[in-house]
């Protein structure tokens, strides 16, 4: 605490009046964000409303490739979803401290992520009308329940499970921020803050409840977190395709995740602290555990890798093999680069302490790995499909226009939220950002540093 | 075996070895000959289970349509409706769902429901195709007066069961949408729908002139007498009648015996009798005539039965499906055909053991003499030595031999061909033995010279009536036949499709289809089937027949007929004169025909000795030799285009380039890398009398010389959205030139230009990827040797160590044989499974994105080298797996096993995940990525027609995916018969039959239980020969994906693989010559050149 | 002391030092005329807890009872729907020998329904939502630290003692 | 804490059990009824007929076998309307003077069958073949009575759907009589 507390030249009683006024009038760049944002976003729902009219024909899918940027784009968003859940919980039960800055913007990014995530398999069904129906766990007429032995119910389960968690983790946070924001404001803002805080008193039991839940809540989603993208790993890894059928997938994909979901949180954490004019709560040190870890996951993904081409050499399995040589130096290895140098080889910059301190240089690395981390789901999905046990039936695969205009759709639909989160939510945890900061002691060691906002 | 040869150095096309040409085993193996009587008698008459004439029996359904929406007319059509009902409600959820109704139904009930005739049951008539003069039996399934299948008759000499694609296509024809629904009349640049009536008045006032003609097809019934009849009564003369068929290898066949022997007939070739069958440009299991008889017979004698294999050989400039079918493969020049023939005929000659009269023996002498300049420097051009030649006619000696020639291309010398097959076929015996023109021999279905005459006639003709042909797009431009129209001052197109001529008739006349006609056909001398409608006339049609019927009868020149059906009964009275049905009352006797479809009675006619004047008849004309030589076949699905409106037929792949709805220039790779192209580059083909652009497709195994453009596509965009525009017709090269003896148009073998032009057209090909890479466990291939060693050996290939339990054992388990030794890609089974299945056609720019719907598709794959390779069709479909990838990872259960052995696909329950499709190895599982159409082609997709659909089928819509289903619908029905009738299913009586099973020709596909273990499926899955797909080497009890498909193959037994190294048993000791137990990869060296540098993969089934 | 009907009647203290409102709680919560005092903080302090002298919160049973029911309701689902119709997938028999793939159910179903159970468990263990309670003080949710004393008035010995331990102020509410 | 834990059991298993019991038993019940995207119950269907044919009549006080009339139902996957000769079979005699039956008379002489409006209608995806489910026991089928779907048709003056007609309601049946399960009993 001695330490950390040298590191701030704000005390508690700045937090609230700095960070929720900043958001009250946040620089300008914010509304032209907003406006390209929701641009995007109609655009992408323009596309999505064509697509149910007409028929998932309209997609490029080009059998044998049945599955392609649909569920790229759900793998990749559920993966930014992670950073959120790892964050909050997992960081929270190892009590690092520099999680309480980015941990509420990285919840947020996670529930707008799944959302994006939602999205896909909803759309890329033949029959969204029946299947958002009938794949739940639902009574009906039909007296037919669904398939629990489907890895695809399985991430039904798995991500309105995590959905589910990862929004009243974050909603659980966002309470006592609020009654902050509540008692703050006045007239119909004051109801509506109100409302949503529940009436948060903030009474020490109530803490002492919060805290307990809070916690429970971290141990619950710790296990959550690494099998979110475990069961996403199967919907992949439980079909014999070669390049799917590997054990090595869940803690692989739960690595990339979370790789991809620290570049996305340090990528969205970089303009709202500019716009928002944070910097001197969410402190460069923060940003830089943030940027160790997303060098971690970038190791653990560059060995699973390696490993890959290992095992698929070792096994001895001839389609598997195949495959992996053609990921390297097939038709479509061009992704598969793009995804090592995005996801292996840029980030090892992050070794230095230098580079790490350099803001624009990192947020270029992170925007690489997320460009990466998206073609590596690509690559996976499409390799596997393109070319896989009978020559036959290998075929080409291209995007098309619908594939291009609802993954910018999806983008649209998750910076849309996100902005309008950061508009009226506390960005930073205020309630946790003070835990964080000098305690307010009357005694010698909080110093003279404080004084009244 | 002999026909190996030295690579030869004087070529300017050096050819690489043919492969396992350096096999020492070559030339020791010896046929035996071999018994088993393939004879197929005409048949007695029977009562049988067909039905005659539909408006006998359901008088209702002749004077008003079948209501669509009747209770009967179930056709899964209202799916879509209700589907988007379910979205409304989807979207309104529970509050207003309440208030969702079903749409009102009609339920409309018989007035007179016939006796038999159950709403919901099926009803068969016995009929006769009338795609082609082969003149198949047919019986089509109807329910509630519609056609819903077609399937061959059983019992029927011609084709015992079998449909080929085109026949089985044949019910697209009926509510196409594009039909013409009413006559018209030409008045100047207008034309006008007219009614019948005023048809019938308005011709019959261009009665008037005697210099009346009729153009029609080929046929082998009552149809041209008819025809002669009417021409006498309106005045004009029979010789006026002038028949035309773009297969004109009946017309060459018939001419050259015609020549040979004065009997103008084709002979019957019953292949099963022979054990080596050289082909010689021949291509009589596809395009040729009689191609199913030819194919059972076929298969009879080159499928895998033991040691005595038939052996065939086949010596082709380009690619048929009967020369991919064969051992050994040679590829000659265009145009050489005759040469070979000769060159063999001289082997055959100098060969001490040679067979044939001694006549014959001089008349090939005098022959080879009077062509002795034609032979200098034959070896050279052809590619082979004589030493070659000896070897394959020491090998024809030997064995029951038989030599084919004359395929679906013609050139100067197609009859010139035919003679010198005919030489060939006298020097080896094989007349009488297994070729039959003394006892029931093929009927010539048009007369020689036809169009010669015709083309010196038509000037003078006043009215001309072209009745089912379409000589404008049927014959090369160069003929000046759109002149020739143009000058005759009234010509009448009748045709059931509008066809390019139309446009330069006064009367465009549309009439019945076959399906909906009355007709007969003599397919087979003595063999008569009959025609009879099972289907009220679905446009307002009329029979061609009736129609010159009207037109004679309304200009006062009656012909005495009350309609067609008077006119046949009162000719097969004469017909049961002949076939001896004295006993049968002549009132009844017509009706009884009908029920059973056909009659007849073994024929023989007198053959006289060869003529001893044949040489002089041999006319040899020599085109020249070398440079790129323009190759215009027949198209196997389309013919000469007349079946292009059908789109099930320009979907299914080409068998060996896999394209569709397209026209290509398949050329060799070599010659494609010589002239700098690339796949699919558009290129300019400049032939002598004109030029047309299509797309490259590198096609291994072609001649380097040959430029093959098939026909049938390039009907122009008035003629409907699913013909018009495909491809273009290859024939606006070809200058004018005839068959030298016969005068029909040549189609082969004229000098082209080829010219890049720079642009690039895909073609819409359903298989991409063209060889096995390498894999080992999709196509297994076993030499001889092993087949044979293994020969009452069994395996069981469900016995593989599972960590669950073993299911409990049901009644059944439903799977499936298919012999890949038999499998000539002949397409039929995935026509006949579209047509059963309501398998929907997407159109090209799906497939394209290679969305087509077929649930089975014959995969193809090319082995060895690319001057040379060796072809294996395999028909995949859904394998069944006991062990499915695809049922575990569907969320919803709408793919899951029943405990039967069916992988069942629960349409209605389908989200469209599609994680089925792709977890399937095979990949055969079908996505709907729209609510598919008739076609996609043209700006105007039609709906499909419910009542052109199968009821007992499941419409699927938009969203769901689709695959095989075993033909789940005939299962149920058997299931139901077992239960009801009592009769055991697999038992006589109950046997089921999937729809590719059934139309199979080559009877590669076998349904049944495997759990019955008398079953033919169950044995042959114990087969020695059979294996799983994927899933590895049994014997070596390595289990690949353990999928446990229920589907097994067998392995194509080959003459030329080697026994791989390291067996087991050792059998090769045993059978003593058939050493040499090396070359375990069997990699054959020659081209690698792109994605047609097929590794050739060799696997030899392990003895343990 | 006279009960008053309004539970937000009473005596505030603010405090702005977290040393000082621990050893005010320390003190306070051992005298009996505190009795249903509220400490108000603006975010979880450690400190607080211990002057308060908070063990365990009661919440984790709830997340276990949550989570069992879970578990419980995830494999018995499956197995049921299995009982109910066995359907054939894969060629494996349905029930118990599926059960590795009714780990997932089971295992998302612990997590919901333990994260349901653990947040119901702090909203009521917190009493909230409680419409009658109303903000004492908007500075407690800023930096300041309160303790309430329901009934007492500004006069009350409990109000000066307040201000004995360090309350800036002390006010009615 | 131990009061605490025992003093937090109540509200949680009120919580629970209030969520069981209460919460779901309405929306599962309308649930049941109306899954959207599923079939439709059309219990109570009742249209009015182009001729107002009597069950009751017929079936009921003249005791006229089902299957007399509904000849198909035991031949064919289709139960079939009974075609006009079969009324006329009677109908020729029997009452010729009724409005109905001189109506059903004109439209047998013009040869124009009756369009009837359905009233069971099972969608297109499903196959249910009557003959195996009417025949008796002992030809094979499963000797099921007309009125276990259909009701008491002979107590009907007009014919009303009385049977749901959904896919749970028909397993329901499947499972009682261990008839087949699989999708591919009536799916196909």
């Amino acid at each position: 605490m001695s330490d950390d507390s040298k590191l701030w030249s704000k005390t508690i009683s700045d937090v609230n009046s700095e960070i929720l006024v900043n958001i009250e009038n946040p620089h300008p760049a914010y509304y032209v964000a907003l406006a390209f944002a929701i641009t995007t976003l109609l655009i992408g729902i323009g596309f999505v409303a064509l697509h149910f009219t007409y028929g998932l024909g309209l997609w490029n899918f080009r059998p044998p490739v049945y599955w392609a940027v649909d569920i790229t784009n759900f793998v990749f968003w559920v993966g930014i979803g992670h950073a959120g859940t790892l964050i909050s919980a997992i960081l929270f039960l190892f009590r690092a401290k520099w999680r309480n800055t980015v941990n509420r913007s990285a919840e947020a990014m996670t529930i707008f992520a799944v959302i994006c995530a939602l999205v896909f398999p909803l759309i890329h069904m033949g029959r969204p009308w029946h299947g958002a129906i009938w794949a739940v766990p639902l009574p009906n007429t039909n007296n037919l329940w669904v398939n629990f032995r489907s890895p695809l119910f399985w991430d039904v389960m798995a991500i309105s499970t995590y959905f589910t968690t990862s929004l009243l983790f974050w909603y659980m946070g966002l309470v006592p921020d609020l009654a902050s924001i509540r008692d703050r404001v006045t007239g119909f803002k004051r109801l509506v803050y109100g409302i949503m805080s529940f009436g948060w008193r903030g009474t020490s039991k109530q803490w002492w409840h919060y805290e307990a839940g809070y916690g429970f809540l971290a141990a619950l989603a710790t296990p959550l977190v690494l099998s979110v993208h475990s069961v996403v790993s199967w919907d992949f890894a439980m079909s014999l395709q070669p390049g799917w059928h590997t054990t090595i997938f869940p803690p692989y994909f739960v690595a990339g995740a979370i790789l991809s979901g620290c570049a996305m949180v340090y990528n969205l954490l970089l303009p709202v602290r500019y716009m928002f004019k944070l910097e001197k709560f969410i402190l460069p040190e923060h940003l830089e555990s943030l940027l160790r870890l997303t060098l971690l996951t970038s190791t653990i993904v560059f060995y699973a890798y390696s490993l890959e081409f290992f095992v698929a050499w070792y096994s001895g399995n001839p389609y598997e093999w195949a495959l992996f040589e053609k990921r390297a130096v097939g038709p479509y290895s061009f992704y598969f680069w793009v995804m090592m140098f995005c996801n292996c080889i840029f980030p090892l910059a992050l070794w230095s302490r230098r580079v790490r301190n350099n803001i624009p240089v990192s947020f270029v690395i992170c925007v690489l790995v997320n460009v990466g981390m998206w073609f590596e789901r690509y690559n996976i999905i499409l390799s596997s499909l393109v070319e896989d046990f009978v020559p036959a039936r290998w075929g080409h695969f291209q995007p098309g226009l619908w594939e291009v205009m609802i993954t910018l759709g999806s983008f649209g639909l998750f910076t849309t939220f996100y902005l309008v989160f950061v508009k009226f939510f506390p960005v930073v945890s205020l309630s946790e950002i003070k835990l964080i900061m000098p305690k307010p002691l009357s005694s010698k060691a909080s110093g003279g540093a404080h004084h009244h906002g | 075996m002999s026909t190996t040869r030295e690579p030869n150095q004087n070529s300017e096309t050096p050819f690489a070895p043919v492969p396992g040409s350096d096999d020492p085993r070559r030339g020791q193996e010896v046929f035996a000959p071999v018994g088993g009587p393939f004879e197929a008698p005409a048949k007695n008459v029977v009562s049988g289970p067909y039905y005659k004439g539909v408006e006998e029996r359901l008088p209702e359904l002749a004077q008003r349509p079948a209501d669509p929406s009747s209770a009967e007319a179930k056709s899964g059509f209202n799916v879509d409706r209700r589907d988007l009902l379910k979205l409304f409600s989807a979207s309104a959820v529970a509050g207003t769902a309440a208030c969702v109704q079903r749409p009102v139904e009609k339920a409309i009930p018989f007035v007179n429901q016939p006796v038999d005739t159950w709403p919901g049951e099926p009803t068969h008539y016995a009929t006769t195709c009338g795609d082609c003069s082969a003149g198949c039996g047919v019986m089509v399934k109807t329910r509630e007066g519609r056609p819903t299948k077609l399937e061959g008759l059983p019992d029927h000499p011609v084709n015992a069961g079998s449909l080929c694609a085109v026949g089985q296509a044949s019910l697209q024809a009926l509510f196409h949408p594009e039909r013409q629904q009413r006559p018209t009349i030409r008045f100047g640049s207008r034309v006008e729908a007219s009614e019948w009536n005023d048809v019938f008045e308005n011709f019959a006032g261009k009665l008037t002139s005697d210099k009346i003609g009729i153009l029609t097809n080929g046929a082998t019934g009552h149809r041209h007498g008819f025809f002669k009849e009417f021409l006498e009564k309106v005045g004009s003369n029979a010789n006026r009648l002038y028949t035309f068929d773009s297969n004109s290898l009946a017309e060459a066949t018939a001419e050259a015996h015609r020549l040979a022997y004065g009997l103008s007939a084709i002979p019957r070739a019953d292949l099963s009798k022979a054990k080596v069958i050289v082909g010689v440009g021949a291509d009589f299991l596809d395009v040729g005539t009689s191609l199913l008889y030819n194919t059972k017979g076929y298969t009879e004698a080159h499928a895998f039965r033991g040691p005595d294999k038939a052996k065939h050989v086949q010596f082709e400039s380009f690619y048929t499906l009967t020369g991919a079918r064969s051992d050994q493969r040679f590829p000659i020049p265009p145009g050489s055909e005759t040469l070979v023939t000769l060159l063999l005929v001289n082997a055959l000659l100098k060969n001490p053991s040679v067979k044939g009269s001694a006549g014959a023996r001089s008349q090939a002498q005098a022959v080879l003499s009077a062509n002795s300049g034609l032979l200098n420097g034959a070896y050279e051009s052809v590619g082979f030595t004589e030493a070659n030649f000896d070897k394959l006619a020491e090998e024809m000696l030997t064995a029951q031999a038989v030599l084919l020639a004359g395929g679906s291309a013609f050139d100067e010398n197609a009859t010139t061909l035919q003679l010198a097959a005919i030489l060939a076929n006298e020097l080896i015996g094989s007349y009488e033995t297994v070729l039959f023109l003394q006892k029931d021999w093929l009927p010539a279905p048009v007369a020689t010279g036809d169009l010669q005459r015709f083309l010196t006639d038509a000037k003078d003709l006043d009215v001309l009536l072209l009745i089912d042909v379409d000589p404008v797009f049927t014959l090369p431009p160069s003929w000046g036949v759109t002149e020739l129209l143009q000058k005759i001052p009234t010509v009448a197109v009748l045709c059931d499709f509008p066809n390019e001529s139309a446009p330069f008739a006064k009367y465009v006349l549309n009439t019945h289809h076959w399906l909906e006609s009355w007709g007969d056909e003599q397919s087979v001398a003595g063999l008569w089937s009959v025609r009879q409608p099972s289907v009220r006339p679905t446009t307002d049609s009329r029979q061609a027949e009736e129609i010159l019927m009207w037109v004679a009868a309304a200009a006062k020149k009656p012909l005495g007929y009350e309609n067609y059906r008077a006119y046949l009964k009162k000719k097969w009275e004469d017909i049961r004169t002949v076939v001896g049905r004295t006993e049968v009352p002549a009132e009844s006797y017509f009706d009884l025909v009908l029920q059973h479809g056909f009659d007849g009675r073994n024929s023989t006619q007198a053959v006289p000795d060869l003529s001893s004047n044949l040489s002089s008849s041999f006319r040899y004309v020599d085109t020249g030799r070398g440079g790129l030589r323009l190759v215009a076949p027949l198209d196997f699905r389309l013919r000469d285009g007349r079946h292009a409106w059908k789109p099930v037929l320009q979907e299914i792949p080409d068998a060996l380039t896999t394209v569709t709805w397209d026209t290509w220039v398949a050329l060799n790779p070599v010659t494609v890398a010589k002239l700098g192209l690339r796949k699919f580059d558009l290129v300019k083909v400049e032939g002598p009398a004109g030029s047309f652009e299509a797309s490259v497709y590198p096609l291994p195994g072609l001649h380097p010389d040959a430029v093959v453009v098939p026909r049938g596509n390039g009907h122009t965009k008035q003629n409907g959205t699913i013909q018009g525009g495909n491809g273009i017709n290859p024939l606006v090269a070809f200058g004018r030139a005839q068959d030298a003896l016969t005068g029909a148009p040549v189609t082969y073998g004229q000098a082209v230009k080829i010219t890049a032009t720079g642009k690039f057209f895909e073609l819409a090909q359903t298989q991409k990827h063209n060889d096995i890479a390498n894999r080992k466990d999709i196509i297994q291939e076993i030499p001889l040797a092993t087949a044979v060693a293994n020969m009452g050996k069994t395996q069981d290939l469900d016995d593989v160590p599972n960590l669950y339990p073993a299911m409990p054992k049901q009644q059944h388990r439903w799977g499936m044989t298919i012999d890949l030794g038999k499998c000539t890609g002949c397409n039929a089974c995935s026509v006949a499974c579209s047509i059963e299945n309501n398998v929907p056609q997407v159109g090209r720019g799906q497939v394209l994105l290679g969305r087509q719907m077929h649930w089975m598709q014959i995969d193809r794959y090319f082995s060895g080298p690319v001057e040379a390779p060796e072809v294996t069709f395999q028909p995949m479909l859904c394998q069944h797996c006991a062990q499915a990838p695809c049922e575990g990872v569907c969320p919803v259960f709408a793919t899951s096993h029943d405990p039967e052995g069916i992988n069942q696909m629960t349409y209605n329950r389908c989200i469209g995940t599609r994680y089925c499709a792709n977890a399937c190895p095979y990949k055969i599982r079908r996505f709907n990525w729209w609510t598919h159409r008739w076609n996609t082609v043209g700006a105007r997709p039609q709906d499909r027609n419910p009542r052109a659909l199968n009821p007992d089928v499941t419409v699927r819509t938009r969203g769901v995916m689709e695959k095989c289903t075993f033909c789940y619908q005939r299962v149920r029905d058997a299931r139901h018969r077992e239960k009801l009738n009592g009769i055991p299913v697999g038992q006589p009586g109950n046997v089921i039959k999937t729809a590719c099973q059934q139309t199979c020709p080559a009877d590669a596909i076998t349904f049944g239980d495997l759990l019955d273990t008398t079953s033919p499926a169950s044995q042959q899955r114990k087969d020695m020969r059979a294996y799983l797909a994927l899933n590895g080497e049994h014997a070596l009890k390595e289990y690949g994906l353990k999928t446990m498909p229920s589907v097994s193959y067998l392995a194509k037994v080959s003459l030329t693989a080697k026994p791989e190294h390291g067996h087991g048993g050792g059998h090769g000791e045993q059978q003593g010559g058939h050493g040499e137990q090396h070359g375990s990869q069997g990699e054959q060296k020659g081209g690698h050149e792109g994605q047609h540098g097929a590794r050739r993969v060799k696997k030899a089934k392990k003895n343990g | 002391m006279a009960k008053n009907t309004n539970p937000d009647s009473g005596i505030i203290g603010i405090f702005r030092h977290l040393d000082t409102v621990c050893a005010a709680i320390e003190k306070v919560r051992v005298r009996p005329d505190f009795a249903g005092h509220e400490v108000f903080s603006p975010t979880s302090y450690h400190e607080i807890e211990h002057a308060s002298g908070f063990g365990a919160s009661p919440v984790r049973a709830f997340t276990l009872v949550g989570a069992l029911t879970g578990t419980v309701t995830g494999f018995g689902l499956a197995l049921a729907c299995d009982w109910d119709w066995p359907i054939i997938v894969g060629g494996k028999t349905p029930g118990i020998y599926s059960l590795p793939a009714y780990v997932v159910l089971g295992f998302e179903f612990t997590i919901l329904l333990g994260a349901i159970a653990t947040v119901a468990g702090m909203l009521v263990m917190g009493r909230i939502p409680n419409p009658k309670r109303r903000v004492l003080d908007v500075r407690t949710t800023d930096d300041k630290f309160a303790i309430f004393l329901p009934g007492a008035q500004l006069a009350s010995p409990q109000a000066q003692f307040l201000r004995d331990c360090g309350a800036e102020e002390v006010r009615n509410t | 804490m131990r009061s605490a834990i025992s003093r937090s059991l109540l509200p949680l298993l009120t919580v629970m059990f209030a969520i069981m019991a209460v919460g779901t038993s309405r929306p599962a019940y309308a649930w049941w009824m109306y899954t959207p995207g599923d079939t439709v119950d059309n219990v109570g269907y009742k249209p009015e007929q182009p001729i107002p044919f009597s069950h009751k009549l017929h079936a009921g006080k003249n005791n006229i076998p089902c299957q007399y009339c509904h000849s198909a139902a035991r031949r064919s996957s289709s139960a079939g309307i009974p075609p006009l000769n079969t009324c006329m079979g009677c109908h020729r005699l029997v009452a010729t003077d009724k409005p109905n039956i001189k109506k059903v008379t004109e439209h047998y002489n013009n040869n124009d069958p009756i369009q009837w409006i359905k009233v069971h209608d099972l969608p297109d995806h499903v196959h249910f073949p009557h003959k195996i489910h009417v025949k008796d026991k002992a030809d094979g089928g499963a000797g099921i009575e007309c009125q276990q779907c259909h009701g008491k048709v002979q107590e009907m003056d007009v014919v009303e759907q009385v049977a749901p007609l959904q896919m749970g309601w028909c397993i329901g049946c499947h499972k009682e009589r261990k008839a087949k399960l699989e999708c591919v009993a009536c799916h196909y």
